[in-house]
Order: structure tokens, then C-alpha cells, then sequence
């Protein structure tokens, strides 16, 4: 185990792949010369030359469609799309190409394309910059969405994505960047599809994913000084979505919020309640209840900005809300 | 016209009369309900897929239209899977998941059929991509039409593969209309070769009428794309005959205009010259006539025999299968 | 009243906004000479002249865009997308431009534009023409997204569009435009953000908008036959959403069954299920039920594609499962 | 240089040392935290703002980048509205709703700060639309990069403001980088104004650290469009100084290039052309950054004075308030 940053782990996976298998290679805006737009690809270019860490053209639409192509033809492309907001240029490419081209052509093909965005908010980037558009790539049919939410699935997931044989869309959410954990760099692929408990407790069941997870530990740390014991489920893959963990977890807790960083309406979140009403309905003892991002274009002030998104404090508070008053 | 042997001549002509003969009949089926959703025939356009055709070998990787009838045709795709697959059958090229619009023929590399006016080009640039970075000596030919010069991907495409000299060969098959819109209402400037080569694209225009000239301007642009030389463009200015699609009540021409162009219908041009140099008579064009005839004729019996894909595969191939 | 078709209908609401109002224009592919793709606006080139109809260049995401700049120097532009499917090309400037320009300059301006487009599937168009990603469109805050399911709604939901001060998006379900419904050409627009009750029952709600109504509608019918009464309530506007007719309704009847085209995870369906499970559990009898689209890229084979959507049937039989069993 | 006066050329420094000022002003409180997000320095390029913007009028609109407190500033958006916008106030010129790279001033007809590359070609296309459906005789200005021509918003929206004629001025800061990707890194054809020409917008090239230079083809291009002949474009050359924002290490060029630009300062060039014309004195330049440093310090005391948006107002200016 070695402590790394979630950008190192995500590195570590990328150069792993680049060493092992001649037929990925990387692409995209600034992976390059300047190392990417998040540091990750940093020294890539140096280890694996022009030819295999290729910069782009602002093109997102054409680099994601030759993402595609590369992958038709024979190669393990990763394509990075510099954060989710650029890549609703790329959206045709993706939801009419690499999801479709399989079964389109009766199953003649495989698309093994990895497409890798850096997502969410927290940093001031105002109404451009700040989507979490996650709950609308899970939305689709013939893809696979995955979200890392520690250093350690930065790196497994991100392998365990170059071994499937259709296209793979990775969030990485841009305020995971700086943290650290522990990672074992001598661990293979992670599993996708595969939820994860990262806290047990037996009071009620927090779902939640990729950046959120850390503000959802923070606040059933605090929650446990109040003798709150919440079991924390990270998703890691929304699409398959683990539907058993979830079910299970709630099973056990009676009670379930969800966390999730997406607008609330027609949220993944709300994909979450659904399920849970369908099939989880009867060990409720209260309503599924979500904490999601107000519905606003993201506002640059500080202040404004915290507001919007959801926060340890909002997390914990809903939490409370839930159970039955004691004392 | 030198060096066009009888043999060849037979081979251009019959492939052009198959796609004329095969789309009339589809024509037909549709009006019966045989064939539904979207239908867009290419009869009038036949001498620019076959004569491309004729510069590209089985290495080289295609990627078409929707409008793509003649190029899966010309590149081996059985009519009657081309049939079936319009049928909705199972024994289609595509298992019926596809349709008209999305041919898919893998084991020909023949990538597809594809409906979103412009999205194919990005494909056809990373399929080229794969071809640079296996260094395999392969083309790879995209047809658009001159619609998807409007879109954005037209221009990004063609810088990326100018930019990483990668090894595609553009066809723009320009029949002068996008639907309803005239080229003339959809670009300001009309000169499609020269927005190729504003993007570091070098480009040739020919007349998509005349089979062998369309043979002549692809295989010197498939030769250098072979040769490492990059990308290129080849306009074919060509005419559709029939209306856009089955839906077209076809209003924004005239009849004059279409008239015109059918004066210089390609089969019929190319049958005249054959004749005036002797190389074809009446009864080769009964003989081929018949044998055309014959193939669509087994590809329609070959569609109607075709069965049903089980409903319980609808969830079929939308991932691979795979053993975790 | 005048019975006329969908299509006609609309054309006849936007006949009478140009007629009106000299700032409304209207723009899209082949919507002047071709007569619009679906034919919704034949005859309007000939009224009103190619500087109000105008045909574009096959360039979405760029007209669109010119909607949303018309709209902010003054026009009240109307842009036909031909088909949602296309829409994808345009959505950096739905999201990123039509959504936040008036938040992101704190309130200064407004963007007064009109999107229509036509949506679904059920004509044999096969996986990259079939879509209906009006529950993607209703995520997005700063947007308002219309779903007329008749051909008065058709007529005056697109009217109540043109008063909205805000970008509207219109979702004509492609297969409704050939039907017939009676229509009052004299009345005014309808009111945006309020559903509709269009059948009531006591046994259970179906909620339900757009392309899927007739179907609903068939389905209500034949329940009848068998005793079971439901109620049919229209969404009509998916953004914002009608929540208090839809819990009034469920709190009449007990239980919901959601009829969505969408692909079932993260369909528009589940915000609705969500919101019930929020703030209509306790008057819920049993878990709310989706009948959405089968995860599937649209096969094109006729069989395959009616499995693939909701039909009469399927709608009819998920309801009655939803019902104690009688006798 | 013939018919400079005094006063104009003093006007126009001043316009660029007030940028330029501002903007170091602006770097020292991103490190202090009291800017946050994203900061897009200007410097080195302030010669094309300022040049561009003497050709046009109130009734034109303007619409820029995310790197656009020089077009803000010069349009007349004060100084201590941008401050405060950066410093997330309510007193900001987007009400601290859109920081650094949205500021928004609509009675200046200054349509934002747009984040999104090449995504503000096609609002600026709409904008001249409006103005040419109501007969507005005005030109729209639209600010964007050399790493926007590689985008299909670029393409697309010359070819649809060349088809309808609208009055559109493009104005390419071509500053060589698009973030760390050079030009020649991401176009493989580096010569834009004959993509502008290919796509029928009439183009023109200009040295953009030459502040006179770029004002006098601004003005010849902005009255070409004024009358009617359609849209044009004006590529300025320049370079900046600064990294892209303050997140890059500016690993990507080299010392020797960033001073090579660097010896051609628009500002010290200017400086010195008024110098050795004898407009500018040294007391002058005294003055000038005297009376630009007290406008600063004005423009921060205004910043930082300024409230802070109550919270309760989050879901404000979603939706424009309606009688309904
Ligand atoms: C992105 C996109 N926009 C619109 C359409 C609808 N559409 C289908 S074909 C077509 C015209 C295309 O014209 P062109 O590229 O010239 O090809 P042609 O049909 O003439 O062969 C249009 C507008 C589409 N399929 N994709
Ligand atoms: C569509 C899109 N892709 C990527 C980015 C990230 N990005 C921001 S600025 C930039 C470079 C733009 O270069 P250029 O247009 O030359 O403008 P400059 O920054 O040099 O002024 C990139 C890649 C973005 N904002 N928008
Ligand atoms: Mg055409
Ligand atoms: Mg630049």
C-alpha cells in the first residue's frame, strides 16, 4: 500500500496500461506538452512518446468520434475530454455512435473505447464549468459509467475499464484531484458493477458516489458523535448500477438518502429512489430522501457556490431529519 | 477512356445496373409495407460509389451514408442481405437491428451506414488513426454528402486528419441538395475543395456522372492517401433522381432541373460509350439485364424466407459478451 | 372547436405567432422550401417569406446558437431541430449558453427563444433516429420543457412558449403528428406547468405525457372493460413539474404506475417516482411502478421496436399487477 | 501613424496600461484568494482590445471570451464592476454570479464572457441576425482565439453569417497557444483567414501588438460590414505573456520565445512610437500610471466594500420574474 493522490493513482493506472498493452494510447486536449489540464497525464508524453500520447485540436466532437474509430480498428483508445462540460459537443459522437454501433450492426462490433472527464463543481468555475452530468451518461443504453470515488478505484477501475470490450466513460470529479489514500499498485483491474460499503451502520443507508463521498464521510463522522450510525454505500459504477448492494444495505437500515452532486430533478439520484420504491418499497420505514445540488446554473461566488452544492453540514442535516426524534 | 477493356466495362456497367435494379425493387417493397422507416434511393448517383469502389481493396476500410444501398452493394455485401436486412430479418447484414440506413458488413470492412448527417467523419478519421498507428497500408474511404459540409464535424474532421496526416480519402458526394436545401442556400461558399484545402486537405472535383472519371480522380487520391501523402478530397458532383427519402413530396426542384440531369444518367451515358467503342451489344445488356434480374430476384426470396430475430434477444449485442 | 391533426395544430399556433408578432421568426433544417421535415410548417415560406422562415444549413449547434443570440437582441426566434436525435449536436449551446446566460450575468438579460423539436420513436428509424431524451432536456435548470400529448396542447402550449420570457423546449412526439383532436383555434395559450387530469379512476394513477398518452389512453380503456379504473394524468410540462396534481392524484388513488419512452434508468420516470416517494409514501398502498423503454439502442425490425417501447398492452398489464388480486 | 493625435494616443495607452495594471493588480489578489476560480491574464495582448474596439460604437455589440477583462474595461465596464464581479461581489458587473470569465454588461451591448471555446460564435451570428431582421445598423464583434478555429462552432458560424450576409466582425486573437497546444500543434493548415475565405467571409491579417495597426483594420473591416457587404474577419497576431490561467506552469514554450514577444510589448512599443513623435513626455507617463493606479485602487477599495449576495437568493435570476 502507498499513499498517492487520486491524480497519481489515476496516472499510475494510465502509464500501467501505456506499458502493458501497445494498443492504448492516450488522446485529447493538452495531455501532452502541458501535461493535462489536471496534471494527471503529466510526464506521459516524455515516458511514451507523440505517437501514443497524442494532443488534439479543440475538436470534441471529432476526437471522441476518432476515439471510436481507433477502437473499431483495433486499438485500446483513451480518450480524455477535459471536464464533462466539453463533452456535451462530443454527445452525438456518443450517444449515437459508441453506443449504438454495436447493436446496430447486429453485433458485428466492439467499441473498447475508455473516454476519462474530470466532473463536478467546488472550485469556482461558474455556470460553464461546473456540471455533473453523470446521472445523463447512465441514462444510456450500450454504455458503461463508472465514477471513482477514492485514489485506490482511481486506478482499478481505470484499468479494470480498458479490459471491457465497449465503451467506458470514467468521471473523475476535479476535487478528488489533490486527495490522498492508499493504493495498492500491485492490485489488478477493480470490478465494475460493483458497489461498495464504505461505512457500516445500522441507523440509515447513505448512497453516494464519486465526489460526494468524501463530504458524506465527513458528515456521518459527524453524525456519529451523536450516536447516529449511518452505512455509506459508494456506488463506484452507475451504469450497471448495483441495484443488490443497495437493496441490501437498506434492507438492513430501513432508511436511505441519497447524495449526489447532479441537479435534483431527473438527478442519477433520483434513479436510486426509483429503484428503491420499486423493489425495496417494503423494508422502508420512511421515504427515500435525496441531497442533490440546487437547481441553479452554478454561481461563481464562494459563498453562492457552497450554497448550491451539497455539503457535509446539508448532508448530516438531512440525515437527522430522517430518523425518529429521541430522547 | 483508354485501356477500358470489354471485361471491365461489363463489370462497371452490371454493378451500376444492380444498384438501379435493386433500389426500384426496394421502391416497390416499401409501397408494399415490405420495407419501412427511412428509405433514400441513390438511383442517378450510381457511377460515384462504383467508380470509387474500383480504387479501394478488401484492406481498405468504407464507411457510408445512410444513403448507402450502392456502396455496401458494390463492396460484396450479398443483395440479399442487403434485402433481408431491410426486411427486418434476422439473416440481414445487420440481424435487422439496422435497417436501410445502417448496413454493416465487418467481415468487408464495410463500417456502417450512418444516419446523423456528418457523424461518420470522426469514425472514418479514427478508424484511419488505428490503421497509421498498426501501420497498415490501408485507406480508408468516407462518402458524406454536400450537407455534411455544414456541420462542424466536416471541418474538424478533415483538420485532424491533415494535422496527424492520417490516411482517409473524403468522397463528398455532392448532389446539390441537402433535403429541400439547395447548395447554393446552405453555403455561402459553393467550393468544397476549397474549404478541403483551407484545411490542409488537397481536393479534386469530378464529374460523379461519368464512371471511369470518378474511377480516375478516387484512384489517384487513393494512391497518394496509400503513399503517406495524408489525407484528400474528392468531390463528385453527382444528382439524385428520386426524392430525398420516401417521405419527399420532393417540391423544392424543378422538373426541368431534374430532367436535366437525368439527360446525363449515368448508366445511360456509360452504356453509350461502351457501344460507340464497340464494347457492348444488345444482347450483352439483355444477358446482364437478366442476370440482374436473377440476383434480385434471389436476394428478395432470400429477405422473404429470412426469419424473425426471437423477441427475447431484444437486449441482444447491446454489450459484448464477456467472461468476467 | 375544429378537429384538426397535431400537425396542424402546430402550424397553426405558429401561424398565428408570425402573424402576431413581428419578432418571431422562425428557423430550422428544411423548414421553408421542403415544407419543414414533418410538414409542420408547409405553406409558412409561401405567408410569410424566407426572411421570417428561414432554412439553415445542416449546422444545429450554430443555429441554435443564433436562436439564442436573435433572441437576446430582441427577436423571438422559434427553431425547428428537426429531431431530438440532432439536438445532441446543439446541446453545449442549450446547456451551457440558453440555460445560464441570463444567471450568469446576474440577472441582465433573458432569452426569450422557442426550440421545437420532434422526439421518440415507433417509425422503424432504427438507433440513431428514435431517442426521447426529454427527461436529459428536463435536468437542466434555466429551461423549461413542454411535452404537448394533443392537438390543443399542441396548438396552445406552443403559443404559451412564445409568452415565456425564458428558452421553452417543445417536444412534438413524431407519431403524434398524423392524429386528429378537437381544437379551439380562439382560445388562448394554455398555461405552462400545469398537467392535466385526462381520464379519472379511482384505482390507480398513470402518469403519463407526450407520445405516450394515446397509448396510456388505450390502455385505460381496456382496463375499463375489466372493472379497473384509472386515472390519467398528462404532465404536459416535464420543467417544471406539476408535482401537486400528480400527489393529488395519488393520494386518490393510492398507487402510481409512470408511463415514460425514455429508457428506463434515469428516465423522466424516475424524478416522478422520486417525488411521489418524497412527499406522497405515506399515501401510497404499494410501490409506484415504471412502464419506460427497453434498455436498448433502437432496433430497427418492427417486431423488436414495438417490444422495445411501451405499448397498450405492456401498460395495461403492469397496471393490473399493480392491483390486489380480486375474485 | 500620420493624423495621431496627441490626446487620441494618449487615450489609447492609458486604455492599455490600465489593462494591463489591472491585471497585475488582479494576479496579486488571485494569490491572495480573494480572486478564486479561474483568472485568464490578458497581458501582452492588450493592443488588440484597445485597437478593436476605437471602430466600434454603442450600438454595436460585443461579445468575448473568458479572457476578457480588456474588452470589458475598454468597452467602459468599470473598472470596480470587474473587480468586484472577480471578488464574487453583488456589486460585481454580473452580480458575482460569473467571476473573471463571464463578466456581462448589457447596457454596453457587452454580451459576456463566454467559457465555452468557439461556443459564443454562434450567439454573436444571432446577434446580427436580430440587428439585420430590424434593421439595426450595427456591427457584432466577436473576440475568440486561435484554439477556437479548431472547433465547429468556427466553420459553422462563418458560413452561416456569410450566407445571410449578417453583420458580423470576427476578430481571431490568434496568440499562437491554445492553452499549451500551438498553433501549428493543432491546425494543420495554419493560415486562417483563408479558412475564413473558404467559408466566404472575407478576412484580414494584422500585426496585434501594433495597437494603430489593429484599430485601422478593425475600422476598415467594421465599416465593410456596417454597409452591408457581410461579415469579415480580422486575425490578430499577438502572444501572451502571462501562463493561461494562474494554474499553468507554462511548461510548453520557451524562455527565449515568451521574451522574443516580449521585446514587442504593445504597450512599450507604442510608448515609444509616441515618444519619438513627440506626443508623450515623461511627465505624461507619470500622470498616466498615477491616474490608472488610483482608478485601481478604486476599483479594489469599490471591490472590496461591496456586499455579498445573501444566500436566500441562491435560486435567483433562473428565470426572469413574470406576471403570469
Ligand atoms: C445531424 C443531422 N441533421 C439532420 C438530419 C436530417 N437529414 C437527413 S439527410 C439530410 C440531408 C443531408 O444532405 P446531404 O449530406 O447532402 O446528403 P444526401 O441526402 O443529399 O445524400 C438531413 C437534413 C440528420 N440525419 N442528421
Ligand atoms: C469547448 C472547450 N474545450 C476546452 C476548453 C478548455 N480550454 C479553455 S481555454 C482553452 C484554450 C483556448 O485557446 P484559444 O482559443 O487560443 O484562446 P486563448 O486562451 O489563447 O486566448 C482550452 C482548451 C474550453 N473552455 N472549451
Ligand atoms: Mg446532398
Ligand atoms: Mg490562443
Amino acid at each position: 500500500m502507498t499513499k498517492m493522490t487520486y491524480r497519481e493513482a489515476a496516472r499510475s493506472a494510465l502509464r500501467e496500461a501505456l506499458r502493458s498493452d501497445p494498443r492504448v494510447f492516450l488522446m485529447g486536449e493538452d495531455v501532452g506538452r502541458y501535461g493535462g489540464a489536471f496534471a494527471v497525464s503529466r510526464g506521459l508524453l516524455e515516458e511514451f512518446g507523440p505517437e501514443r500520447v497524442r494532443d488534439t485540436p479543440l475538436s470534441e466532437n471529432t476526437f471522441v468520434g476518432a476515439g471510436i474509430g481507433a477502437a473499431l480498428g483495433g486499438m485500446r483508445p483513451i480518450v480524455e475530454v477535459m471536464t464533462v462540460n466539453f463533452s456535451l459537443l462530443a454527445l452525438d459522437q456518443i450517444v449515437n455512435n459508441a453506443a449504438t454501433l454495436r447493436h446496430m450492426s447486429g453485433g458485428q462490433l466492439s467499441v473498447p473505447l475508455v473516454v476519462r472527464m474530470a466532473t463536478g463543481g467546488g472550485r469556482q468555475l461558474a455556470a460553464q464549468h461546473s456540471h455533473s452530468l453523470e446521472g445523463w451518461y447512465a441514462h444510456v443504453p450500450g454504455i458503461t459509467v463508472v465514477t471513482p470515488g477514492t485514489a485506490d478505484d482511481a486506478r482499478r477501475l481505470l484499468l479494470a475499464a480498458l479490459r471491457e470490450p465497449d465503451p467506458v466513460f470514467v468521471f473523475e470529479h476535479a476535487y478528488l484531484y489533490p486527495m490522498e489514500g492508499e493504493v495498492d499498485e500491485t492490485a489488478g483491474p477493480g470490478e465494475i458493477g460493483r458497489a461498495a460499503v464504505r461505512r457500516e451502520g445500522r441507523d440509515l443507508s447513505i448512497i453516494t458516489y464519486g465526489g460526494s463521498l468524501p463530504k458524506v464521510l465527513q458528515a456521518t463522522d459527524v453524525l456519529a458523535t451523536e450516536g447516529i450510525e449511518a452505512e455509506v454505500v459508494d456506488l463506484r459504477t452507475l451504469r450497471p448500477l448495483d441495484t443488490a448492494t443497495v437493496l441490501a444495505s437498506v434492507a438492513r437500515t430501513h432508511r436511505a438518502l441519497i447524495v449526489d452532486e447532479g441537479w435534483r430533478t431527473c438527478s442519477f439520484a433520483a434513479e436510486v429512489s426509483a429503484r428503491i420504491m420499486e423493489r425495496g418499497f417494503y423494508d422502508l420505514d420512511g421515504p427515500v430522501q435525496r441531497v442533490c445540488s440546487a437547481e441553479v446554473p452554478m454561481p461563481y461566488a464562494r459563498h453562492m457556490e457552497e450554497a448550491a452544492l451539497p455539503q457535509a453540514a446539508t448532508i448530516a442535516a438531512a440525515a437527522r431529519e430522517m430518523l425518529p426524534r429521541r430522547g | 477512356m483508354t485501356d477500358l477493356t470489354r471485361a471491365r466495362g461489363l463489370a462497371l456497367l452490371r454493378q451500376m445496373v444492380l444498384i438501379r435494379r435493386f433500389e426500384e425493387k426496394a421502391a416497390e417493397l416499401y409501397t408494399e409495407g415490405k420495407i419501412r422507416g427511412f428509405l433514400h434511393l441513390y438511383i442517378g448517383e450510381e457511377a460515384v460509389a462504383v467508380g470509387a469502389m474500383q480504387a479501394l481493396t478488401a484492406d481498405d476500410n468504407i464507411v457510408a451514408t445512410y444513403r448507402e444501398h450502392g456502396q455496401a452493394l458494390v463492396r460484396g455485401v450479398s443483395a440479399g442481405a442487403v434485402m433481408a436486412e431491410m426486411y427486418g430479418k434476422a439473416n440481414g447484414c445487420s440481424r435487422g437491428r439496422g435497417g436501410s440506413m445502417h448496413l454493416f458488413d465487418v467481415s468487408r470492412r464495410f463500417w456502417g451506414g450512418h444516419a446523423i448527417v456528418g457523424g461518420s467523419l470522426p469514425v472514418a478519421v479514427g478508424l484511419a488513426l488505428a490503421d497509421h498507428m498498426r501501420s497498415r497500408r490501408a485507406v480508408t474511404a468516407c462518402f458524406f454528402g454536400d450537407g455534411a459540409v455544414a456541420e462542424g464535424a466536416f471541418h474538424e474532421s478533415l483538420n485532424l486528419a491533415a494535422l496527424w496526416r492520417l490516411p482517409v480519402l473524403f468522397v463528398c458526394e455532392n448532389n446539390l441538395y441537402a433535403m429541400g436545401t439547395a447548395l447554393e442556400r446552405h453555403q455561402a461558399r459553393t467550393h468544397i475543395v476549397g474549404k478541403a484545402e483551407a484545411a490542409g486537405v488537397a481536393g479534386d472535383s469530378v464529374d460523379g456522372m461519368d464512371v471511369l472519371a470518378v474511377e480516375a480522380a478516387t484512384r489517384r487520391a487513393a494512391e497518394a492517401v496509400r503513399e503517406g501523402a495524408g489525407p484528400r478530397l474528392v468531390e463528385a458532383r453527382t444528382y439524385r433522381f428520386r426524392a430525398h427519402s420516401m417521405y419527399d413530396p420532393d417540391l423544392y426542384r424543378t422538373k426541368e432541373e431534374i430532367e436535366r440531369w437525368k439527360a446525363r444518367d449515368p448508366i445511360a451515358l456509360f452504356t453509350a460509350a461502351l457501344r460507340e467503342q464497340g464494347l457492348l451489344t444488345d444482347e450483352d445488356i439483355a444477358a446482364l439485364e437478366a442476370s440482374v434480374g436473377a440476383e434480385i430476384a434471389a436476394a428478395v426470396a432470400e429477405a422473404e424466407a429470412g426469419p424473425w430475430e426471437p423477441v427475447e434477444n431484444l437486449l441482444r449485442d447491446v454489450h459484448t459478451p464477456m467472461d468476467r
